[in-house]
């Protein structure tokens, strides 16, 4: 932890972040702050390194320079279960939900990290245990309901659309109640109405205090990011809000097109 | 220890390498065509050797005609397996672990039929060159086992330009990977499935001929052979043909030095210790590579 | 050119797609738009041959093609780019493009209409990562190499089911005009599309589904101007 | 909110009356069967049913990685062999009360597996496969090599058998009564962890990796756990196995015990906790069917075999689950 | 005959591993019931010899003894074929004192501790000492050995603790795993320590064929594990200069074995060896103490066991400690020349 880089009101900090494969350079010296508490979009063409940049905030990847700090210090060496135990889940591109269970049951895995008991008083059955799974059951019913998925709550999940799978993962993420909520184009696959329905979401979520990183394409949806990083081969090209970025020449030619 | 000794420990462990290494090389293919672990090769290989050595000890028919006809009867049992067994199960909806368990389920039969109808003899089969040996400083390498080598070598280089230079090849892979992204473009996928299964019981059937002079035909021999196939294959990163190759060559060798330099009791042991830390060290095995992490 | 005729599809004892029946003509864009889950993809599956037809015919060029098995239907001229890409993950991208380029040949040099360098003068971006695995591209980059993919199959009708998917909206942009380019190559074009904007700029007319139905059919006339008109949007287009 | 603020509220509507009664009734009905089969069935049946659930025990362990972990495991037959050594060498050379050789036994394998389980369990798919089968190999070619420990192919004769009671356990009819609630009582402590956090974990962690890791599974230590639970379970059967045959041998604990502990698994469906003991049915009850039909009875066997996998995808377990939700009125809550 | 057959339960393995062994027995067993059922059977009733297949493994064969023990409430056990079948039975059997004759040789420590278990085959100990004897009338001191990890590795572990009293060092000593497909590199390390002769010990043609082709000329001696046909004709050319302490040499019996022989060869259209005549020779030991000891009393039955009997294979003497009784006089020493077994001048005197 570097005592310079501290930015009270940042709640994850990306420090120089360099990463290639094979020759290939990827993201170059990248940093980015995301504020606590607000939406934080992330932006740039095909191909520009969005997705690696959050397989590394999320502990997929390693860099190969620079540093990620969550909360002011550094978590470069927490695996992946250990930044979500910490309040740091993403979701993914291409939709993974746990194919041959339930929603309900998705939902219920979802709160996994909400729960203390361990592996022995899971195979004892102990009431403790019991009482628990209870708990994580009526959570997941509280936010199948919450995000309109009652109906769909027994089927298995990898029979489902695309769309709606995008929905699962977002509830199942959002079960967890993490603190940051990365998300990979949330939106792909969903309709105008099912979009202004997700953004209406992600606004709940983050009034109630869930910091959320979105990256999307859907520049309708964009729209609720109070602050927008446009990241364009590697190099982060500019930020501003959302308005500001729209306007930006250099964002139009590379990112949105004329 | 003698320079002799240390020789033909290393002569039997490459031929013992390129033995494994056949048998993996179907189980690849195999698994490249169809994502199917096979776990009767072996048995492809024990049908082949039995029709060669009738063939030649029944029929009188030379060896290089015995061993055409050991690789087509591999081939075709093959076919029977995807059309009779493997095809069902895929039609119902089975897992992989169904196609381990009714591969499985081919060679106890194949092994039970060979008790049954072929009896429970050892055949010492013909090979090329007879029985005849040669002399490496001293140490000895069977002339049938240098032939073993070179088809080897060549069934490899064959594969390995079938897959990357034919369309036929290519399609295969593709129909493997993702069924309904090939069948829209064209690819006929259960006549890919089927070839596959009649190119991997041809390389069984290769290699029964080939191994077959070497190690006698025995109504069991079909499963020792497949488990020690699959750990070339799967050392070799399953699908990968010439990681076949090269995974039996590294088993042979292990085994063969193993037995020089520890302890003939201990072989195994060391030999499938050895292959647990290389498969930690490269998890992706010897010719893998990494896939993409995360989203 | 095609012509659905009360269709009846699904999965295993699920039934789907009900009755559904619709048509393209030749040189034509039509989109197909309607909420989640309401079979357009099912639909897609079933156009080419990977969801069987349990009733209704589907008739190509006054052909019958309900009845051959998926591989074969791209001899008929269908082009489909799936939901989720399904592209060959371990294989290049230059031998995913040459299979279908090889599949593509067999109609002929008079259906010839893409090659592998119009491909990359559409897609500019493929020529450097031509033998790079294509399991390693970025997940908008995925979706370009599978709409030059189904290019390559030299279709007269090209099914895209929501191309859009992970594309930046530059390239979003450049689809209408990329479709724009491939109907006038004499392709007809049945697009699947949640992004109406683009659904509307690029085809003439439009089918709306719901709940496995085809509830509506938007003509020309009032389709262009649909995503200006608020009504219709909300109307057919909400879940 | 944490998750103890929660209130227990039971969400999902009770279970519809008619079908606890249904069940109860199904239940009264097949404890009574179960508690007369040794009366009316021969001894030789008994026997098969005996083996039937020392094949379950061992085999639920295997079900269990592969249906809710997603890891095939081939090493199933060495800690069967630690089991069945440790009670046969504690008894007979050491003197120990059976209890203790099957606490040694669970212990040791449990630490094997820990030792062991921690390193291989990095790895995934067939390499994973592979190095369990390496793991299989090396036990059965220990076990051969210290037969200082084990006897080797002479094994160990003379085990005493289990007195429960001042009854000794020296019948199958005897031994059924008390192997089949020792099954039971492992089939509960699975069932309670399916139906856990831990549970729901497992088959997140089957069905996609990643995403496990994402909502917080710690992937690695959640499969370490099950393999030594796994692992215990397999000792803990082939504890029972050295009582009940009072004779073991190297030859019990080959690769061929753990291809039939997998196929056992598989056959009986491993999406079931109940499916180990169809399937430990299938392989010890079918063969000795068949074999009243001559030599060709392997063949036979195969046969039956091909058939059950092909047509029983989801193992006998699967059908018979399908059977029961087909005949059952509906309940109100369904879980998997 | 229409009297109730008397039952006798035999466990063999007729299928995977140890096929090669139980096939032989029952062959033989099957003959034996037949003649011994036209010479009027016992006592006026027939025997009913009730053949199972343990499929070599140990588990099965003690649910195979289970059924014919109390469901077919036969009155002798016969088998296993493998010492494993065997004991496996053995701990049933013993516990219901009844008597079992088996075909395998398990040694003393076993022996001793279960009363009514004989065995026709002589135990490892005793088929050391008759390689051992062979040796030493050679004259050879410095032997290299090969066996597998089973069957060789029982014989071998005799070999171990005898080998001192007879002179005889093993300067090399290599194992390799039943079922092994190559063993040449096992058979070099055994070539490179320059023996005067070669033990080879295994259930498989494979280290014979090893041995010989890393050029391992000296003289093989085995055991009678590895006499039967079915791997002779698996050694192919290599089956030359080996030499087997064995029982029955079909080519050339001694006189109390040619009945049998002929007998066998007629039935079968070819020769038997030690396992046919262990088989044999179990069945007729069996209708030997129920002929005097009538079929019902389990004790009795063993009781009248316990006492010599010459049989076709060895004469035996069950009343001893080992419940064998076999001694070395009763090996008969066997060479192959050119695949061809030839009968040896050779004998332990007693
Ligand atoms: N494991 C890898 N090996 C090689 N190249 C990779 C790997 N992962 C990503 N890349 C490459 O890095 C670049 C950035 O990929 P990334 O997925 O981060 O893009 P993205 O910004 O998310 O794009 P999109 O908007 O299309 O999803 C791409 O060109 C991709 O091909
Ligand atoms: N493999 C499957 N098994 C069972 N049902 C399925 C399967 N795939 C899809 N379905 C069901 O078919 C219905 C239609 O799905 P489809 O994918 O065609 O919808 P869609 O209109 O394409 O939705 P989206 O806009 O999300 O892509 C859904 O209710 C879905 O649950
Ligand atoms: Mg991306
Ligand atoms: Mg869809």
């Amino acid at each position: 932890m570097t005592a310079v880089d501290i930015d009270t009101n940042a709640m994850l900090q990306l420090r120089r972040i360099s990463k290639g494969f094979f020759g290939l350079s990827v993201l170059r010296d990248v940093t980015l702050d995301i504020g606590k508490g607000g939406i934080t979009g992330l932006i740039g063409p095909n191909g520009a390194g969005k997705s690696t940049l959050f397989n590394i905030v999320s502990g997929f990847l390693t860099p190969d320079q620079g540093d990620v700090l969550y909360h002011g210090a550094s978590i470069a060496r927490a695996s992946v279960a250990e930044r979500s135990r910490e309040g740091l889940v993403r979701t993914f591109q291409t939709p993974q939900v746990f194919a041959h269970l339930s929603v309900r049951d998705n939902l219920i895995a979802g709160c996994h990290k909400l729960g203390t008991s361990g592996f022995l008083a899971n195979l004892f059955g102990l009431p403790s245990s019991r009482a628990e799974r209870r708990r994580m059951a009526a959570l997941a019913d509280a936010t199948l309901a919450r995000f309109g998925l009652g109906d769909i709550a027994q089927i298995r999940a990898g029979d489902l659309p695309v769309g709606q799978q995008r929905l699962i993962e977002l509830a199942r993420a959002a079960v967890g109640e993490p603190d940051i909520l990365c998300l990979d184009e949330p939106s792909s696959g969903l309709n105008a109405e099912e979009t202004e329905q997700l953004r209406q979401m992600l606004v709940r979520l983050n009034r109630e205090g869930m910091t959320i990183f979105l990256v999307s394409h859907d520049m309708d949806l964009m729209g609720v990011s109070s602050d927008v990083n446009v990241l364009c081969f590697g190099e982060i090209i500019a930020r501003g809000d959302f308005a500001a970025i729209q306007a930006d020449p250099r964002v139009r030619e590379a990112y949105l097109g004329a | 220890m003698t320079t002799t000794l240390l020789i033909q420990s290393l002569l039997s462990g490459v031929t013992n390498g390129f033995v494994y290494g056949l048998i993996g090389l179907g189980i690849s293919v195999i698994y490249r065509g169809t994502r199917v672990v096979n776990a009767m090769q072996g048995d492809f290989a024990l049908v082949a050797g039995i029709v060669s050595y009738l063939a030649i000890e029944r029929l009188g028919a030379p060896v290089l005609v015995a061993f055409l006809g050991g690789t087509l009867a591999g081939g075709a049992v093959g076919w029977a397996v995807e059309l009779m067994f493997v095809r069902p199960t895929k039609r119902r909806g089975g897992t992989e672990d169904s196609f381990l368990l009714v591969t499985l389920g081919g060679a106890f039969a194949v092994s039970a039929s060979t008790l049954l109808f072929f009896g429970r003899d050892s055949h010492p089969v013909r090979g090329l060159g007879g029985n005849g040996s040669l002399d490496v400083f001293d140490a000895a390498i069977r002339v049938h086992a240098v032939w073993l080598i070179v088809f080897s070598v060549l069934v490899v280089v064959a594969l390995r330009l079938f897959y990357t230079r034919t369309f036929i090849g290519r399609s295969i892979m593709a129909a493997s990977i993702d069924a309904d992204g090939a069948a829209t473009i064209g690819i006929n996928v259960p006549m890919m499935r089927t070839l596959t299964f009649v190119l991997g019981g041809a390389v069984g059937g290769i290699a029964g001929v080939l191994v077959s002079p070497l190690i006698t035909i025995h109504y069991e021999m079909g499963l020792l052979l497949t488990l020690k196939g699959f750990t070339a294959a799967i050392i070799g990163t399953l699908g990968n043909p010439f990681g076949a190759v090269l995974g039996g060559l590294m088993l042979g060798l292990v085994e063969a030095l193993a037995i020089v330099f520890v302890s003939s009791g201990y072989k195994d042991v060391i030999a499938m210790a050895f292959l647990i830390l290389i498969m930690i060290a490269i998890p992706n095995g010897i010719l893998g590579r990494k896939g993409r992490a995360g989203g | 050119m095609l012509s659905v005729e009360t269709i009846t599809a699904g999965y295993g004892a699920i039934t789907v797609l009900r009755d559904v029946s619709l048509t393209v003509g030749a040189n034509e864009g039509v989109a197909v738009i309607g909420p989640n889950g309401a079979g357009k993809s099912t639909l897609v599956r079933a156009l080419c041959g990977l969801n069987p037809v349990r009733s209704g015919r589907i008739v190509k060029d006054n052909r019958e093609i309900h009845g051959l098995p998926a591989h074969r239907r791209t001899a008929a001229g269908i082009g489909v780019v799936l939901e989720n890409r399904r592209l060959f993950g371990e294989l290049t991208v230059r031998t995913n493009l040459d299979l279908a380029a090889r599949e593509g040949d067999k109609r002929g040099s008079a259906g010839r209409r893409f090659s592998l360098d119009s491909i990359l003068a559409l897609f500019p971006f493929i020529e450097q990562r031509l033998d790079a695995p294509v399991e390693l591209l970025s997940g908008g980059e995925q979706q370009m190499v599978a709409i030059g993919r189904a290019l390559l199959l030299q279709p007269d009708l090209l099914v895209l089911d929501e191309p859009s998917t992970g594309l930046a909206p530059k390239i979003v942009k450049s689809l209408v005009g990329i479709i724009a380019r491939i109907r006038g190559e004499g392709v007809s074009v049945l697009l699947i599309e949640q992004n109406v904007q683009l659904a509307s700029e690029a085809a003439d007319r439009a089918y709306v589904m719901k709940l496995g139905r085809v509830v509506d059919e938007i003509g020309p006339e009032n389709w262009r101007g649909a995503v200006k008109d608020e009504s219709l949007t909300r109307a057919y287009l909400g879940a | 909110m944490s998750i103890e603020q929660i209130p227990i509220t039971r969400i999902a509507v009770a279970p519809a009356r008619s079908r606890t009664a249904v069940i109860a009734i199904l239940a009264v009905i097949g404890l009574v069967a179960w508690a007369a089969v040794p009366l009316v069935a021969s001894r030789g049946m008994v026997d098969l049913l005996v083996f039937t659930a020392l094949y379950a025990i061992a085999g639920l362990g295997v079900a269990f990685l592969l249906g809710q972990c997603g890891i095939i495991s081939l090493a199933q037959s060495v800690f069967y062999g630690i089991g069945a050594y440790a009670t046969a060498y504690g008894a007979t050379a050491l003197g120990w009360h059976w209890l203790v050789g099957l606490g040694a036994g669970m212990l040791v394998s449990g630490a094997t597996a820990f030792l062991l389980g921690w390193p291989i369990l990095r790895l995934s798919g067939h390499f994973l496969a592979l190095a369990t089968l390496a793991l299989a190999t090396i036990g059965h070619v220990l076990f051969l090599e210290w037969d200082w420990l084990t006897g080797g192919t002479l094994g160990i004769g003379g085990v005493p058998r289990i007195t429960l009671f001042g009854l000794s356990l020296n019948t199958p009819q005897r031994f059924y009564y008390f192997v089949w609630p020792v099954a039971g009582l492992v089939f509960w402590l699975h069932y309670n962890l399916l139906k856990s956090r831990a549970g729901y974990a497992m088959r997140a962690m089957r069905d996609a990796p990643q995403a496990a890791m994402v909502l917080g599974i710690d992937v690695h230590r959640l499969k370490v756990q099950v393999f030594v639970l796994s692992a215990m379970v397999g000792s803990l059967a082939g504890s029972l196995f050295a009582n009940y045959v009072s004779f073991v041998s190297v030859d019990s604990f080959g690769i061929d015990k753990a291809v039939s502990f997998l196929l056992l698994a598989v056959i009986g469906g491993v999406q079931t906790v109940a499916g180990a003991v169809f399937g430990a049915a299938f392989v010890t009850i079918a063969p000795n069917l068949l074999s009243k039909l001559g030599d060709v009875h392997p063949l036979l066997f195969a046969g039956a075999l091909v058939l059950a996998v092909i047509f029983l995808p989801q193992g006998i377990g699967g059908l018979v689950r399908d059977v029961a939700r087909r005949l059952l009125p509906p309940a109100g809550e369904r879980t998997p | 005959q229409s009297a109730e057959p008397i039952k006798i339960g035999a466990v063999l393995c007729l299928t995977g591993p140890g096929a090669g062994l139980g096939q032989a027995e029952r062959s033989a067993m099957q003959l034996a019931e037949k003649v011994l059922n036209e010479a009027g059977g016992i006592g006026g009733r027939p025997i009913k010899v009730l053949i199972e297949d343990d499929g070599s493994k140990p588990d099965i064969a003690k649910s195979k003894a289970e059924a014919l023990i109390f469901n077919e409430k036969v009155a002798v056990m016969i088998g296993g074929s493998l010492t494993a079948s065997t004991g496996a039975i053995a701990a049933l059997a013993d516990g219901e004192k009844m008597a079992q004759v088996a075909l395998t040789g398990l040694g003393p420590a076993i022996e001793l501790t279960y009363k009514s278990l004989y065995h026709v085959l002589p135990p490892q100990p005793l088929n050391a000492k008759a390689m051992l004897e062979y040796t030493k009338a050679q004259g050879f001191k410095k032997i290299g050995v090969l066996h597998d990890s089973g069957y060789g590795q029982l014989v071998f572990n005799s070999l171990r603790t005898m080998a001192r009293d007879y002179g005889v060092e093993f300067v090399s000593v290599e194992k390799f795993e039943v079922g092994a497909t190559d063993v040449s590199t096992q058979a070099a390390k055994v070539r490179a320590a320059n023996p005067e002769a070669v033990y080879v010990v295994a259930t498989s043609p494979v280290p014979f064929r090893g041995a010989r082709q890393v050029k391992i000329t000296q003289p093989i001696i085995s055991a009678i594990g590895s006499s039967p046909y079915d791997y002779v004709r698996g050694m192919g050319e290599f089956a030359d200069d080996i030499v087997f302490p064995e029982f029955l040499v079909g080519e050339d019996p001694e006189p109390h074995q040619k009945a049998f022989v002929e007998l066998y060869q007629k039935a079968y259209g070819s020769l038997p060896k030690n396992y046919e005549a262990a088989g044999w020779d179990a069945v007729h030991i069996v209708a030997d103490a129920l002929k005097r000891a009538g079929p019902t009393d389990r004790a009795a039955i063993a009781q009248a066991m316990r006492q010599p009997f010459k049989g076709v294979m060895a004469s035996y003497d069950f009343s001893r400690d080992d419940l064998t009784g076999i001694d070395l006089s009763s090996y008969v020493y066997s060479k192959l020349v050119k695949q061809q077994f030839t009968r040896l001048p050779f004998k332990v005197a007693r």
